[in-house]
């Protein structure tokens, strides 16, 4: 009864969203086109599991004063400031019907001041991580790291104008060969032809694991066993 | 320690110096490095250069500020280029941080550039809507249901440039810059296949290489990253030479990527020189990574 | 995919079903007949019928009614352009049926080596003899994306692994749902290990839907807690070089899987083993080596066999448009190659 | 907002995080607790309000919505919202041991929608739309019918990197013979892929540093 209730709501909606794709209008349609809607509802009501399990794990942080529990404070007192002033639109010129992220309102300023420049620089890591991870792993180890690095290389340098200028005196008849055009061809053909091949591959598996999961045969999220 | 081996075991923090100190010091020194436009961006500008004046079109900002470096510059490229040729810009976003991309368009660059053409009548902002990639669905399906008022709420059928707008069709061609998921990918396949309205834009770096594969038939056109910017930024001074100055955002911003580029090939190369020459020394054996000889492999490298 | 190889490990499985793909359709229609020998045939039966009714109920359902149908006829209900979607559809649903009912009526099926699935055990043996915890990242994705339903079904797996080894296994997440999905699957893996006082529920825990905060908070719990084994199974955004890189600094074992092809290459750069796009459905199936999962992947492999037969005869036909000009050709590659528009 | 104040802020919060790159300390710690703690709050509030408010209750309730959602005036009810409230309740039941086990419904609800809402658009989208693109002559003529053989070439490379690729992919067969070639090349044609796109992306990551170090010049402009 608890195992069984599961699958058949979850092959019931998904035999009915799969109807709904064929169909054009009618309650299978509405609730095709309403799910990600419906989805997003949830996803808020999943919040508050997910709010209460950052404030559990935080508190128990702090009570148990653990390795590094100050900073669990500063994570439960920027959670729980932002958490009113955002759902009460503390400072919001509008008041309670203003838009959320109205400019001058308090949430606006959190995401400006503080959420902005710590996600970009996050973010911005990255340029760094390129560096380090390019020069250990583009290393001719074997056939396939040689591929993949002398691709790489031809792309680095097609990218920019030095591409061009290093290839620069080759013949017109061999123009082809030019790294700015040689990278756009690797890019057009090859890089297509892969990715295009990893597409399909991807498509395949959604299918199989979505009707698996349809037909109650991949059931692990649902827990195992019973 | 062995120079060969001191080298491939370098400390990865000298790696992250050599990369700031290749960001900082072109954006100090400003050197400029002029482009010239590939085919698949080409295609782009040539077909905002065949639509008829007062043609609609569809311009979706899916991005926010985290990416607007790379796609910032296109965005302006391409509004100075459909203003010049009179064409009737409809602004979205399907991101909730887009809206601000599309403001800075609206309240900065079009009043100052173009101050004779008028909100409403040769551009509207339809502002953000949720949805992913269902929101494109539902538009394409009915188009109304999603849209009936533009950003400030005002109905469609109120100004002039959306009244006769019912149908996602009605718009010859949509455009969209795109930072990930929803963005041309999800246009592609809820709107450009389905509704048949041809669909290009541009994209950043990272997400150009996964919409490759579309292009001609499906994308009519991309441009990928900051050089896709550049290089439309050059087809334009050149055909419009008057934008000389005015748009050059993205090719002065190459200056940081030629150096840093031409940094981490060099890198690499001087990885694989120590790696053969180590190699040579130690008779072959070296150098291939395991479990077994995994150990060595912690702490800083 | 490894980039870098090492030992080989010994295939542990007989490769008698390795025969050349031109005698498959043949084989498989024949071995629909050899059911009366099957043990389970009644469990397969109800699966097949229970893909039946699927199908039938996306077709016959709106024109069951005579209302429905009525309406059909009338303003189309049934979306025209779509027709081939849903042709194409049953072919390569039921192609993987198919397979599914052979698989459970006893039909051995061989599955060829996914490099760095083989080596969770030893990774994960590892972090015990160390004394470390094990890391899971479920990706970025919610449970609207099957990748992540995939990943998992992979956490599973390996939370009955881990249970047999008494080491930790912490699972940061970024989306209230799937670490909702993730205890309960984590919990049931534990309790059918027979360890169900292991399972600590705080070890699951929910970080920040912000990509970056999340990313953020992973790199601390990787450089302070050190673990023996990193395993990134899901959808993931630019935030995968900047964890990858992170894990490859403190020296740990890195197993990598992604359906987001942009996140590749870099999983791929800087991780031990990559799980690439459809090895990641597949290893569910690789891991539980349950005849049925191993039966839809066959069925996979059937869809692929179709998509390298229609591109051979479409690109065949097109050539042969290309050189003769000839409208006849055109005709028939149009008519061959309906299914795809 | 005072213009110098978030210039100091924006900074600081820069510095702290990128002081990671030399290693973990203090400063990153505290950047990353306050960027948890600000983001999980921010998200959760900009979910109630964009998507509980007017997808929700402005569905079920509009009339007592109306102060709130714009447009919820005179609007009726759609009771098809009956549906996700329930699911999102049956969510919470996890926090009561004894209905906990009702949780399930909900994610069975989630998981089969989102296997019935992305199989038939895989279907389309990255199945059937990227093999029909494959499907291209061999051979390119010009418009007298002389042979291109650049564009052939291209042709070629493009249909046979997408077979040897899907070959890699075939789990239940053994890649030995002419299937293993066939598969090593398809691993090849792989390796470029991925090495291209890493070596395309290293663009975007350094632009996102640029943007970074823009913003530290203006900060330092401020001061100087």
């Amino acid at each position: 009864m608890r195992r069984r209730i599961p699958l058949i709501i979850t092959f019931i909606i998904g035999v009915v969203l799969i109807t709904g794709y064929f169909v054009t209008r009618g309650p299978f349609n509405t609730l095709y086109e309403s799910f990600s809607d419906y989805f997003a509802i949830i996803t808020v009501f999943a919040f508050i599991l997910g709010g209460g399990s950052l404030l559990k794990i935080h508190l128990k942080r702090v009570s148990s004063r653990a390795a590094d529990w100050p900073y669990s404070v500063v994570t439960l007192v920027a959670f729980l400031v932002t958490l009113v002033i955002g759902l009460f639109k503390v400072g919001n010129p509008g008041g309670m019907g203003g838009e959320i992220l109205a400019s001058g309102s308090w949430l606006r300023f959190m995401f400006d001041g503080v959420y902005n420049p710590l996600s970009a620089t996050m973010f911005s890591l990255l340029a760094f991580f390129v560096a380090s991870a390019s020069y250990r792993a583009f290393r001719a180890r074997t056939k396939e790291a040689t591929i993949l690095l002398s691709a790489a290389m031809v792309i680095l340098l097609g990218r920019t104008p030095v591409g061009a200028w290093l290839t620069a005196w080759m013949p017109e008849s061999l123009a082809f060969l030019e790294l700015p055009n040689l990278a756009n061809w690797i890019m057009a053909w090859p890089n297509t032809a892969g990715q295009r091949a990893i597409m399909i591959g991807i498509a395949l598996g959604v299918i199989a694991t979505s009707l698996r999961i349809i037909l109650g045969i991949e059931r692990n999220y649902l827990g195992r066993g019973e | 320690m062995r120079i060969p081996d001191s080298i491939l075991q370098i400390d990865r923090r000298i790696i992250f110096l050599l990369i700031g100190a290749a960001v900082c010091i072109p954006l100090l020194l400003k050197p400029r490095f002029q482009d010239s436009p590939t085919p698949i961006v080409q295609s782009i500008f040539d077909t905002v250069e065949r639509l008829p004046a007062g043609s609609r079109v569809f311009l979706s900002f899916d991005y926010g500020p985290d990416t607007a470096p790379e796609l910032d510059p296109m965005a302006k490229a391409l509004v100075r280029h459909t203003m010049t040729r009179d064409l009737e810009v409809s602004f979205f976003t399907l991101f909730p941080e887009g809206v601000g991309q599309i403001k800075k368009i609206t309240d900065n660059l079009l009043p100052v550039e173009f101050p004779d053409k008028a909100y409403g009548r040769d551009y509207v902002n339809l502002g953000y809507k949720a949805g992913l990639g269902g929101a494109i669905n539902t538009m394409v399906v009915n188009f109304r249901t999603l849209v009936n008022a533009d950003a400030e709420g005002t109905p469609l059928d109120d100004l002039p440039i959306t009244a006769d707008v019912d149908e996602m069709v009605d718009y010859v061609i949509i455009l969209s810059l795109t930072a990930g998921d929803p963005g041309l990918k999800e246009w592609i396949q809820f709107a450009g296949d389905i509704a048949g309205i041809p669909v290009m834009g541009g994209g950043t770096a990272v997400v150009a290489p996964e919409l490759y594969p579309y292009y001609p038939q499906q994308l009519v056109g991309l441009m990928g990253g900051l050089k896709g910017a550049s290089e439309y930024e050059s087809a334009l001074v050149d055909r419009y030479p008057a934008y000389r100055n005015a748009t050059m955002e993205a090719t002065m911003r190459m200056g940081p990527q030629v150096v840093t580029h031409v940094l981490i090939v060099l890198l690499v190369l001087l990885g694989n020189l120590a790696y053969f020459l180590g190699r040579a020394g130690r008779g072959n054996r070296a150098g291939r990574k395991g479990l077994a000889g995994r150990t060595g492999r912690g702490g800083q490298s | 995919m490894r980039l870098f190889p090492t030992t080989r490990i010994p295939r542990d499985l007989p490769s008698s079903y390795a025969r050349p793909r031109a005698v498959l359709a043949v084989s498989a229609f024949a071995a629909i007949f050899s059911l009366h020998r099957a043990v389970s045939a009644f469990a397969a039966v109800s699966i097949l019928l229970r893909g039946v009714f699927a199908f039938a109920a996306v077709f016959a359902l709106p024109h069951a009614d005579p209302v429905f149908a009525q309406a059909a006829s009338e303003s189309g209900w049934f979306n025209t352009d779509r027709t081939q979607a849903l042709v194409l559809g049953i072919i390569l649903t039921g192609a993987i049926l198919l397979y599914v009912v052979l698989a459970s009526a006893g039909r051995p099926l061989f599955i060829r080596k996914i490099a760095g699935l083989d080596t969770v055990e030893e990774a994960v043996g590892r972090a015990t003899e160390m004394g470390k915890p094990i890391l899971y990242v479920p990706g970025l994705n919610d449970m609207d994306e099957v990748q992540t339903i995939a990943s998992m079904n992979l956490l599973g797996h390996l939370a009955t692994i881990i249970a047999g080894y008494d080491s930790r296994l912490h699972v940061p997440v970024r989306k209230s749902l799937v670490m909702s999905v993730a205890r309960e699957t984590v919990q049931q893996s534990y309790l059918s290990a027979g360890r169900p006082d292991a399972y600590q529920e705080d070890d699951i825990h929910y970080v920040s839907d912000a990509q970056f905060a999340y990313a953020a908070a992973v790199d601390g719990i990787i450089v302070r807690e050190k673990p023996a084994a990193c395993f990134y199974l899901g959808g993931f955004y630019a935030e995968s070089l900047i964890l990858a890189e992170t894990g490859n600094s403190i020296g740990a074992i890195q197993i990598a899987g992604t359906a987001r092809p942009p996140q590749l290459p870099f999983f791929v750069a800087a991780c031990d083993y990559t799980l690439i796009g459809e090895e990641l459905f597949a290893a569910s199936a690789y891991l539980s080596k349950e005849p049925r999962m191993l039966g839809s992947l066959k069925g996979q492999d059937a869809g692929k066999g179709i998509a390298i037969v229609f591109i051979l005869v479409g690109s065949a036909l097109a050539t042969l448009e290309s050189i003769t000009g000839s409208e006849t050709v055109r005709e028939v590659s149009e008519i061959v190659l309906w299914l795809f528009r | 907002m005072d213009v110098t104040l978030m210039l100091w802020i924006d900074a600081a919060l820069t510095l702290m995080i990128l002081s990671f790159l030399y290693r973990d300390n203090p400063f990153y710690k505290f950047a990353e607790h306050l960027f948890v703690g600000v983001s999980a709050a921010y998200l959760m509030a900009v979910g109630f309000w964009d998507h509980l408010v007017p997808n929700l209750l402005g569905k079920l309730f509009p009339a007592l919505m109306s102060g709130v959602v714009p447009g919820a005036v005179g609007r009726s009810p759609d009771y098809y919202y009956i549906i996700p409230a329930v699911f999102g309740l049956l969510l919470l039941t996890r926090l009561v041991d004894r209905w906990a086990w009702l949780s399930r419904w909900a994610l069975a609800f989630i998981v089969g929608g989102a296997a019935g809402f992305n199989l038939p658009r895989f279907l389309d989208s990255d199945f059937i739309i990227q093999v029909q693109s494959t499907m291209i002559p061999l051979v390119v003529l010009d418009a007298s019918g002389n042979l291109i053989w650049g564009a052939s070439f291209s042709h070629i490379v493009l249909v046979l990197g997408v077979i040897c690729g899907l070959v890699y992919f075939f789990f239940s067969v053994e890649h030995k013979g002419v299937l293993g070639h066939v598969s090593r090349a398809g691993i090849w044609v792989l390796m470029v892929t991925f090495g291209a796109a890493f070596g395309y992306t290293v663009m975007a990551r350094i632009s996102l540093l640029t943007g970074r170090m823009e913003a530290l010049g203006a900060w330092l402009g401020s001061i100087f």
